[in-house]
């Protein structure tokens, strides 16, 4: 039964698709319309479908059911090889480089510039390939390594990657993720570039503003069912919340006053780490959310990991409410109450292939044992508060972790930390790919630990999350501190402007 | 302009700490070949530095496929049962042709590197695999030749003891070898995608990289490296051997790691590798010539390994820090 | 760049290492140290002896390599020896390094009888004297500087045993007839097919006498311990006459296994081989029927050889070290005198 | 572990529980069936556990290593060093002598663990090269020489048994559950399945990892000591060729016994299954008198598949 029919007026149009894993309906009947030129933003909660709808789109997933027509011509795709022949091209959330290739190789993988069916001509690919990264505005040496980039260079690269072939469809996922300010501004560039060439694009992003920004047309999924398809200017922020999460959700937050009265829980003086860091100091207030806002390798992660002595530092003193300590390792920060929730969570926050309890009970084994014996009523009552304080959604203590969702991924990270009672709070990019739902949760925990007197030093790339949390906001830039500010008395631009390193102040 | 002068300076200075660190493993050679030298007057022979080379080139040869395997993230434990087996194939065929004997040698070892590159895609950890592996091709080769070793007539020991303009078949051999495939994993296409799956299969794939043909490619190129090692092992014996050749893998991973090629995959130079195999082979000529008690080589031979490895080590370290 | 060099130094450590180590260690000391004087001053009145071991593996060829070395550095040689591991590949580079020190003779001990045939081109172009221990290479005697060859002939090892096994179920049940457990060397040996040869060209002429079970014991002790405890579960008591095992060292595995299994039916119906000094003693009492020795002690054969050739003596090219056999039926004196003997020096065979 | 308990409610994971038990039965009665019920007697039922219960307690310790995601090359070796020493310095008096030879074991466990954890060899090449080092020390305690006479009172020891049972499966077994239990009631035994699963979260969370990997190389080690000390009054023998087969069959064993090579995910219960299928396997071959020469291959094949069969359950239960 075919519900749509080919029309060349669109450059993709899929109709009816359907993908089934072991029962569960990931897509359940979805239609997507792209016009040339266009940018469709696909919107939904983590687990809404948007994924699985785009890997199907570029091959990487078979659909079980619903029609796929390319410029009105019905298509079968059937691995990611053929969809990048048809023009198909995705840009993964996980960045597809590899990091032991050179800039140059990385952007031809794949379709490599060859002397003849055999032999590649590495002169030819370096040349088209600086063109290629110049083109999209950022210069740099393609013989390069790609693993010595910044992520957000890596993002451009994957970009110039993407264009390297003569495509029909763009396919971002979450590209912001990892960018900041000034890379987003050369990204939404490029993509009006490409739009220009009458190319079709695909987006997604979990923040809304680039949404309303970048997109001409909206598509939105719930649980895998198609809801609804609108142009961007017939909707309001509200609306597609709403249609997104199939509730009202209240997004807007005001900023609470930490007293100066309140105990200094951590104070940090010249922390000094080789060329990353040099001469950062700060106070940190119980009850207080500091926010800590910069670009991509300003140092903020580096600054955290010092702090918990994840990394040696060279020089700098370290104080837990007033008493200097020397933080030598994670360990000694668990002892002094010191919890980090990293930024990536399915590298350093969670092991996956564990359960859920075992996540949790992960930091507090020395607590929940006597003698190294464990103490099985304590870990049950431990897991079990954890569970519901955070409302984590999961079948049960013992289910595996790799089996839940982003936000239930994060929560259990969190959680992990409070079972500790750990004073104070180190959160790195808390919400990074957490969908809209679970990140007004995860903002009200945080707060809560800061009426319940914890401190908090929030590190994040979304300059508004920044601005709605913090108390006060320090941006860092090239390791160091740049300025402090009042939440209530800055501006984005502001923050920008002081998270820019100096070397590109002039071009902004 | 004086701060720019400076700068560059300072580059430079970079680079040449860096092309040290980068050959530190080269150096570790010279030290130990020039420690060798003045050991004993016997090693600095010609003669007994072409016997070096000679006696390296078997597991020279099984070092390259073994390296190529290793990049791809991979394994491969099967090198010294594959070595029996050629020899017992080309043992048994030898003596209805010659050529033929090759040929069935060399087919049947790229139809079992096929296999392990099967397996190995089904997604079985490559040791479990090439372990199996090492055991089934050992059965066969026993079951060949019906547990017996097995001599034949034809003269072919010109592979391993002939030589042309001094220089020995059997390293001409590796060398071409060496030559080859440095050019395919550098220059080529499925060179480069070889490192592309060791550094991140997925990512690979999503590229549109055919993963598994890769992945049999290596195998079978590891496979195809036995056979040619097989060929200069059984010239040099001039008998099947189904029961021997044990543990010459280890022998070739032990080159490759000492070289500098990672076991998580993506990083490896043949170059590395070569460096690693003379180091390995200097390491039993210089006992054998200093008359060190067999007993106390094992142990000097493994703590020779490990300071090999532990300085390639650092020097990379000190190059990721630069 | 001080860790780098650092390193090196450990590198330059772990070689001369490899000097002293052969000093701090007893066996071997003198001769390697000597060695590496010599290279050093490039000249030594001693004549140099060099020794290619197949495989030192297990206490047989051990206690022939050191009987040779205490020869050699009782008549004043220098000696030196190493060991491959049982890989012909490894003997023959070896016997390249040995060859480049230039020895006045070498001696190989191959690891296998045609693999090794290449190393009688390489002694010819080093032009130095070869003798075969033990096994013989694939080419003949006399050809280049192959100058003599000293063995054991395991064929007629095994015919022995086989004759054991005959006479021994003549004696239980009046004619040769009965069911024989073997437990053989390692699959593929030179010595264990020859033994097996020579046992079937025995027993093939006594339709009666079955061998029901052969597996390898890998001449190692462990096993054929194993190997035996499944024999005996699958033949219960009574369903079978004899065990024939290729050395001592699995037999008195195998005696382990029934031992432990509380089977002492087979003591006394097996024949082995070697002339271990607990096998011996297990003749004596009665519990091994026999015991074909093959001697290790190689030494004295091999070095009068030696002498001869190095002072241009005339010499058997050929020299068959005759075996003994061990039983408490014809040569019971003798073995037990011989028991005694080793019992009284301690030594193992 | 805890994840025992939930998985108990789904039939599929409690099939996948008890897979390999399943296996075992099945082999079992193959088994029984090939050999006219012989193999049900009670004596070869004992002289099974009684022949692997060495692999066994070897198997455990690598079972620990590969767990944390490396490997124990040096095992056999490691076992045959501290036999040979027992046999050598015996003259100390069977207990100082028996201490002294675990020490030595678990002193090549401490080499182990810091030429990998601080010195930060990889696994692999570290535990290769320290099995040539205790493959040659071990010849240079004797000579070569393999050397029998053991004092009988020790070799007494070795003789002793309970219900016909001898010593060593008792060993075996206590062992097992010991470290059964040590992972199951313990923090350590989370602490080492995370260190496993995922270094970088455990170090994170405040784990020692290194502490962690460390114990695991040197509880190996001090594993092999053991044995090679029960292996000398087992075999009454001080033999420096029985390294053998012990370090490729101890990973065998453990991989076939369902644990993955990438570490974090494996049961102890499940190795010493492993163990047993593998030792039926060569009993089987031995009474059914396969020939020699294909022992190795089956193994060969028996490991792949039952890998294959894992990969293939995953899959399903996903």
């Amino acid at each position: 039964m075919s519900k749509g029919s080919g029309d060349s007026r669109y450059v993709v149009q899929m109709y009816g698709i359907t993908k089934e894993f072991e029962g569960i309906k990931a897509l359940d009947d979805v239609d997507s319309l792209l016009g040339p030129g266009q940018v469709n933003c696909l919107c939904g909660e983590n687990g809404a479908g948007k994924s699985t709808l785009i890997k199907i789109l570029s091959g990487a997933y078979q659909c079980d059911g619903g029609e796929i027509y390319l410029n009105g011509e019905q298509v079968r795709i059937s691995n990611p090889k053929m969809a990048k022949n048809l023009g198909i091209i995705p840009i993964y959330q996980e960045l597809d480089l590899i990091d032991c290739l050179s800039i140059a190789e990385n952007i031809f993988l794949g379709n490599e510039r060859k002397k003849n069916a055999f032999v590649i001509d590495k002169e030819r690919g370096i040349r088209e390939a600086e063109k290629m990264m110049a083109d999209i505005g950022c210069e740099m040496d393609v013989r390069k390594n790609l693993g010595e980039l910044s992520v957000a260079q890596k993002q451009m690269v994957a970009i110039a990657k993407a264009l390297s072939t003569q495509s029909k469809v763009l396919i971002l996922d979450e590209p912001s993720d990892v960018l900041t300010g000034k890379e987003l501004k050369i990204l939404f560039e490029v993509i009006r570039k490409i739009k220009e060439k009458g190319v079709g694009i695909i987006y997604i992003s979990h923040r809304l503003e680039e949404v309303f920004e970048i997109g001409d047309v909206i598509t939105i999924l719930r649980d895998g069912k198609f809801i609804g398809a609108a142009p961007v200017k017939d909707m309001t922020r509200k609306q597609l919340i709403q249609k997104m999460v199939g509730r009202e959700v209240d997004e807007d937050v005001k900023p609470q006053h930490a007293d100066p009265g309140k105990p200094v829980a951590l104070e940090a003086a010249g922390i000094t780490r080789g060329k990353v860091l040099s001469d950062v100091s700060f106070l940190l207030r119980s009850g207080e959310i500091l926010g800590v806002a910069g670009l991509i390798g300003a140092g903020r992660t580096e600054l955290a990991r010092a702090i918990i002595g994840a990394d040696r530092i060279d020089k700098g003193t370290i104080k837990v409410f007033g008493r200097e300590v020397k933080v030598s390792s994670p360990t000694k920060a668990c002892q002094y109450g010191i919890g980090y929730i990293p930024e990536d969570r399915k590298m350093d926050g969670l092991v996956l292939i564990q359960t859920v309890s075992n996540n949790i009970l992960l930091t507090v084994l020395n607590q929940v044992s006597r003698l190294g014996f464990l103490k099985e009523k304590l870990m049950r009552d431990t897991v079990d508060h954890c569970i519901n304080q955070l409302r984590i959604k999961c079948s049960g203590p013992n289910q595996l972790a790799k089996y839940l969702s982003g936000g239930n991924q994060q929560k259990i990270v969190v959680s992990k930390w409070l079972a500790t009672g750990a004073k104070i709070l180190i959160l790195d990019e808390p919400t990074r790919g957490v969908d809209v739902g679970a990140k007004a949760e995860i903002y009200n925990i945080i707060r809560d630990f800061a009426k319940q007197g914890h401190a908090i030093m929030l590190i994040s790339s979304e300059m508004s999350e920044i601005l709605s949390m913090s108390d006060r906001i320090m941006v860092m830039s090239e390791g160091t501190i740049t300025k402090t500010f009042d939440s209530n008395q800055v501006s984005q631009e502001e923050l920008l402007e002081y998270a820019l390193p100096k070397s590109l102040k002039t071009e902004v | 302009m004086s701060k720019k002068i400076s700068l560059s300076y300072h580059e430079k200075n970079g680079q040449i700490f860096r092309l040290a660190r980068s050959n530190a493993i080269y150096l570790f050679l010279l030290l130990f070949f020039v420690a060798a030298c003045f050991a004993s007057p016997h090693f600095r022979s010609v003669s007994n530095i072409t016997t070096l080379l000679s006696q390296s080139s078997i597991i020279g040869i099984l070092a390259i496929g073994q390296t190529i395997v290793l990049i791809t993230g991979g394994f491969d434990l099967s090198h010294g049962s594959f070595l029996a087996l050629v020899s017992v194939l080309i043992a048994i065929v030898i003596p209805t042709s010659i050529f033929g004997a090759f040929l069935a040698a060399m087919v049947s070892l790229l139809v079992l590197g096929f296999v392990n590159g099967f397996f190995v895609n089904k997604g079985i950890s490559p040791f479990i695999v090439t372990l199996g592996m090492q055991g089934i091709a050992r059965t066969l080769a026993l079951w060949l030749a019906n547990s017996k070793s097995i001599s034949f007539k034809a003269d072919i020991s010109v592979f391993a003891y002939g030589s042309l303009f001094g220089i020995p078949y059997c390293v001409i051999i590796w060398v071409i070898l060496m030559a080859v495939f440095a050019f395919i994993l550098n220059k080529t296409v499925p060179g480069r995608h070889i490192y592309a799956i060791g550094g991140n299969s997925e990512s690979a794939r999503l590229s549109g990289v055919n993963v598994e043909a890769v992945r049999y490619f290596a195998y079978c190129i590891s496979a195809f490296c036995s056979f040619a090692a097989g060929v200069i092992y059984v010239s040099k014996l001039g008998v099947g051997m189904p029961d021997k050749a044990v543990g010459y893998e280890m022998d070739s991973i032990a080159c490759a790691i000492i070289g500098g090629t990672s076991l998580f995959g993506g990083v490896g130079k043949l170059s590395g590798t070569l460096a690693g195999v003379l180091i390995y082979g200097i390491i039993t000529n210089i006992q054998n010539l200093m008359g060190v008690s067999a007993y106390w080589q094992d142990v000097i031979k493994g703590l020779i390994i490990l300071v090999a490895v532990y300085f390639n080590l650092v020097s990379n370290r000190r190059q990721r820090g630069a | 760049m001080k860790k780098l060099i650092s390193v090196l130094l450990a590198g330059v450590l772990a070689l001369s290492l490899a000097g002293c180590g052969s000093e701090s260690q007893p066996a071997g000391s003198e001769a390697s140290s000597g060695s590496a004087g010599a290279a050093q001053s490039g000249s030594s009145d001693k004549k140099l002896i060099a020794f290619s071991q197949g495989d030192n593996g297990n206490s047989w060829r051990v206690t022939c390599t050191d009987d040779l070395k205490a020869t050699a550095e009782a008549r004043g040689y220098e000696f030196v020896w190493v060991d491959a591991g049982a890989d012909p590949s490894k003997q023959l580079s070896d016997i390249q390094d040995l060859l480049s020190r230039k020895p006045s003779i070498l001696i190989v001990d191959p690891v296998q009888t045609d693999a090794l045939t290449p190393c009688v081109d390489m002694a010819t172009k080093a032009n130095v004297p070869l003798i075969t221990i033990d096994r013989a290479v694939g080419a003949k005697v006399g050809t280049g500087t192959y100058v003599a060859n000293i063995v054991q002939d395991f064929v007629e090892v095994g015919r022995q045993a086989g004759q054991y096994t005959v006479d021994y179920l003549t004696k239980k049940y009046g004619k040769p007839q009965g069911k024989v457990l073997e437990i053989s060397g390692t699959v593929g040996s030179s010595p264990s097919i020859d033994e097996s040869n020579g046992i079937r060209e025995v027993l093939s002429k006594y339709p009666d006498i079955k061998i029901v079970a052969s597996q390898s014991g890998d001449y190692a002790r462990a096993t054929a311990r194993t190997v035996m405890d499944d024999f005996l579960n699958k033949y219960p008591k009574g369903s079978v006459d004899f065990l024939i095992s290729y050395n001592d060292e699995m037999s008195l595995g195998a005696m382990q296994a029934m031992e432990d299994a509380g089977r002492t039916d087979l003591f006394g119906a097996i024949v082995s081989k070697d002339g271990m000094r607990d096998a011996l003693g297990e003749v004596v009492k009665g519990r091994i029927y026999a015991c074909v020795q093959c001697t290790p002690y190689f030494g004295k054969t091999t070095f009068d050889l030696a002498d001869k050739i190095l002072k241009g003596e005339s010499y058997e090219s050929t020299v068959n070290i005759p075996f003994t056999d061990f039983d408490m039926t014809k040569n019971k004196a003798a073995t037990e005198e011989y028991y005694q003997k080793l019992m009284k020096d301690n030594l193992a065979y | 572990m805890v994840e025992m308990r939930s998985e108990k409610l789904n039939a599929r994971n409690l099939f996948s529980q008890y897979r390999l038990f399943m296996i075992l039965l099945l082999m079992a009665a193959i088994l029984s069936v090939a050999t006219k019920g012989v193999f049900l007697h009670k004596d070869n039922i004992i002289n099974l556990f009684t022949q692997n219960a060495m692999l066994g307690i070897i198997a455990i310790g690598q079972f620990l290593v590969i767990l944390t995601g490396g490997i124990d090359l040096s095992v056999g070796s490691v076992m045959m060093m501290t036999s040979v020493f027992y046999v050598r310095f015996q003259g100390l008096g069977a207990v100082a002598c028996a201490t002294l030879a675990i020490l030595l074991g678990t002193a090549f466990g401490v080499m182990n663990a810091l030429l990998i954890t601080k010195v930060k060899i990889n696994p692999f090449i570290t535990t290769l090269a320290t099995m040539a080092v205790a493959e040659g020390l071990g010849n240079i305690f004797v000579d070569g020489h393999t050397i029998f006479n053991i004092q009988p009172s020790f070799l007494a020891i070795g003789r002793v048994k309970i219900a016909s049972v001898s010593i060593y499966v008792f060993f075996w077994i206590a062992i097992a559950v010991i470290m059964a239990l040590i992972l199951r009631y313990t923090s350590f035994g989370i602490k080492l399945y995370s260190t496993g699963g995922n270094a970088s979260v455990a170090y994170l969370s405040g784990i020692k990892t290194n502490r962690v990997i460390s114990a695991a190389y040197i509880i190996s080690g001090l594993l092999c000591g053991v044995v090679g000390v029960l292996y000398t009054a087992k075999l009454c023998v001080g033999d420096p060729t029985i390294a053998g087969t012990y370090n490729t069959d101890s990973i065998t064993a453990v991989v076939i016994g369902g644990t993955s090579m990438a570490g974090g995910e494996g049961k102890l219960f499940n190795i010493v299954l492993g163990v047993l299928i593998l030792g039926m396997l060569s009993n089987f071959m031995n009474t059914m008198g396969v020939p020699s020469a294909l022992h190795v291959g089956v193994k060969g094949c028996i490991l792949i598949a039952t890998v294959l069969f894992n990969i293939y359950e995953k899959k399903k239960s996903k």
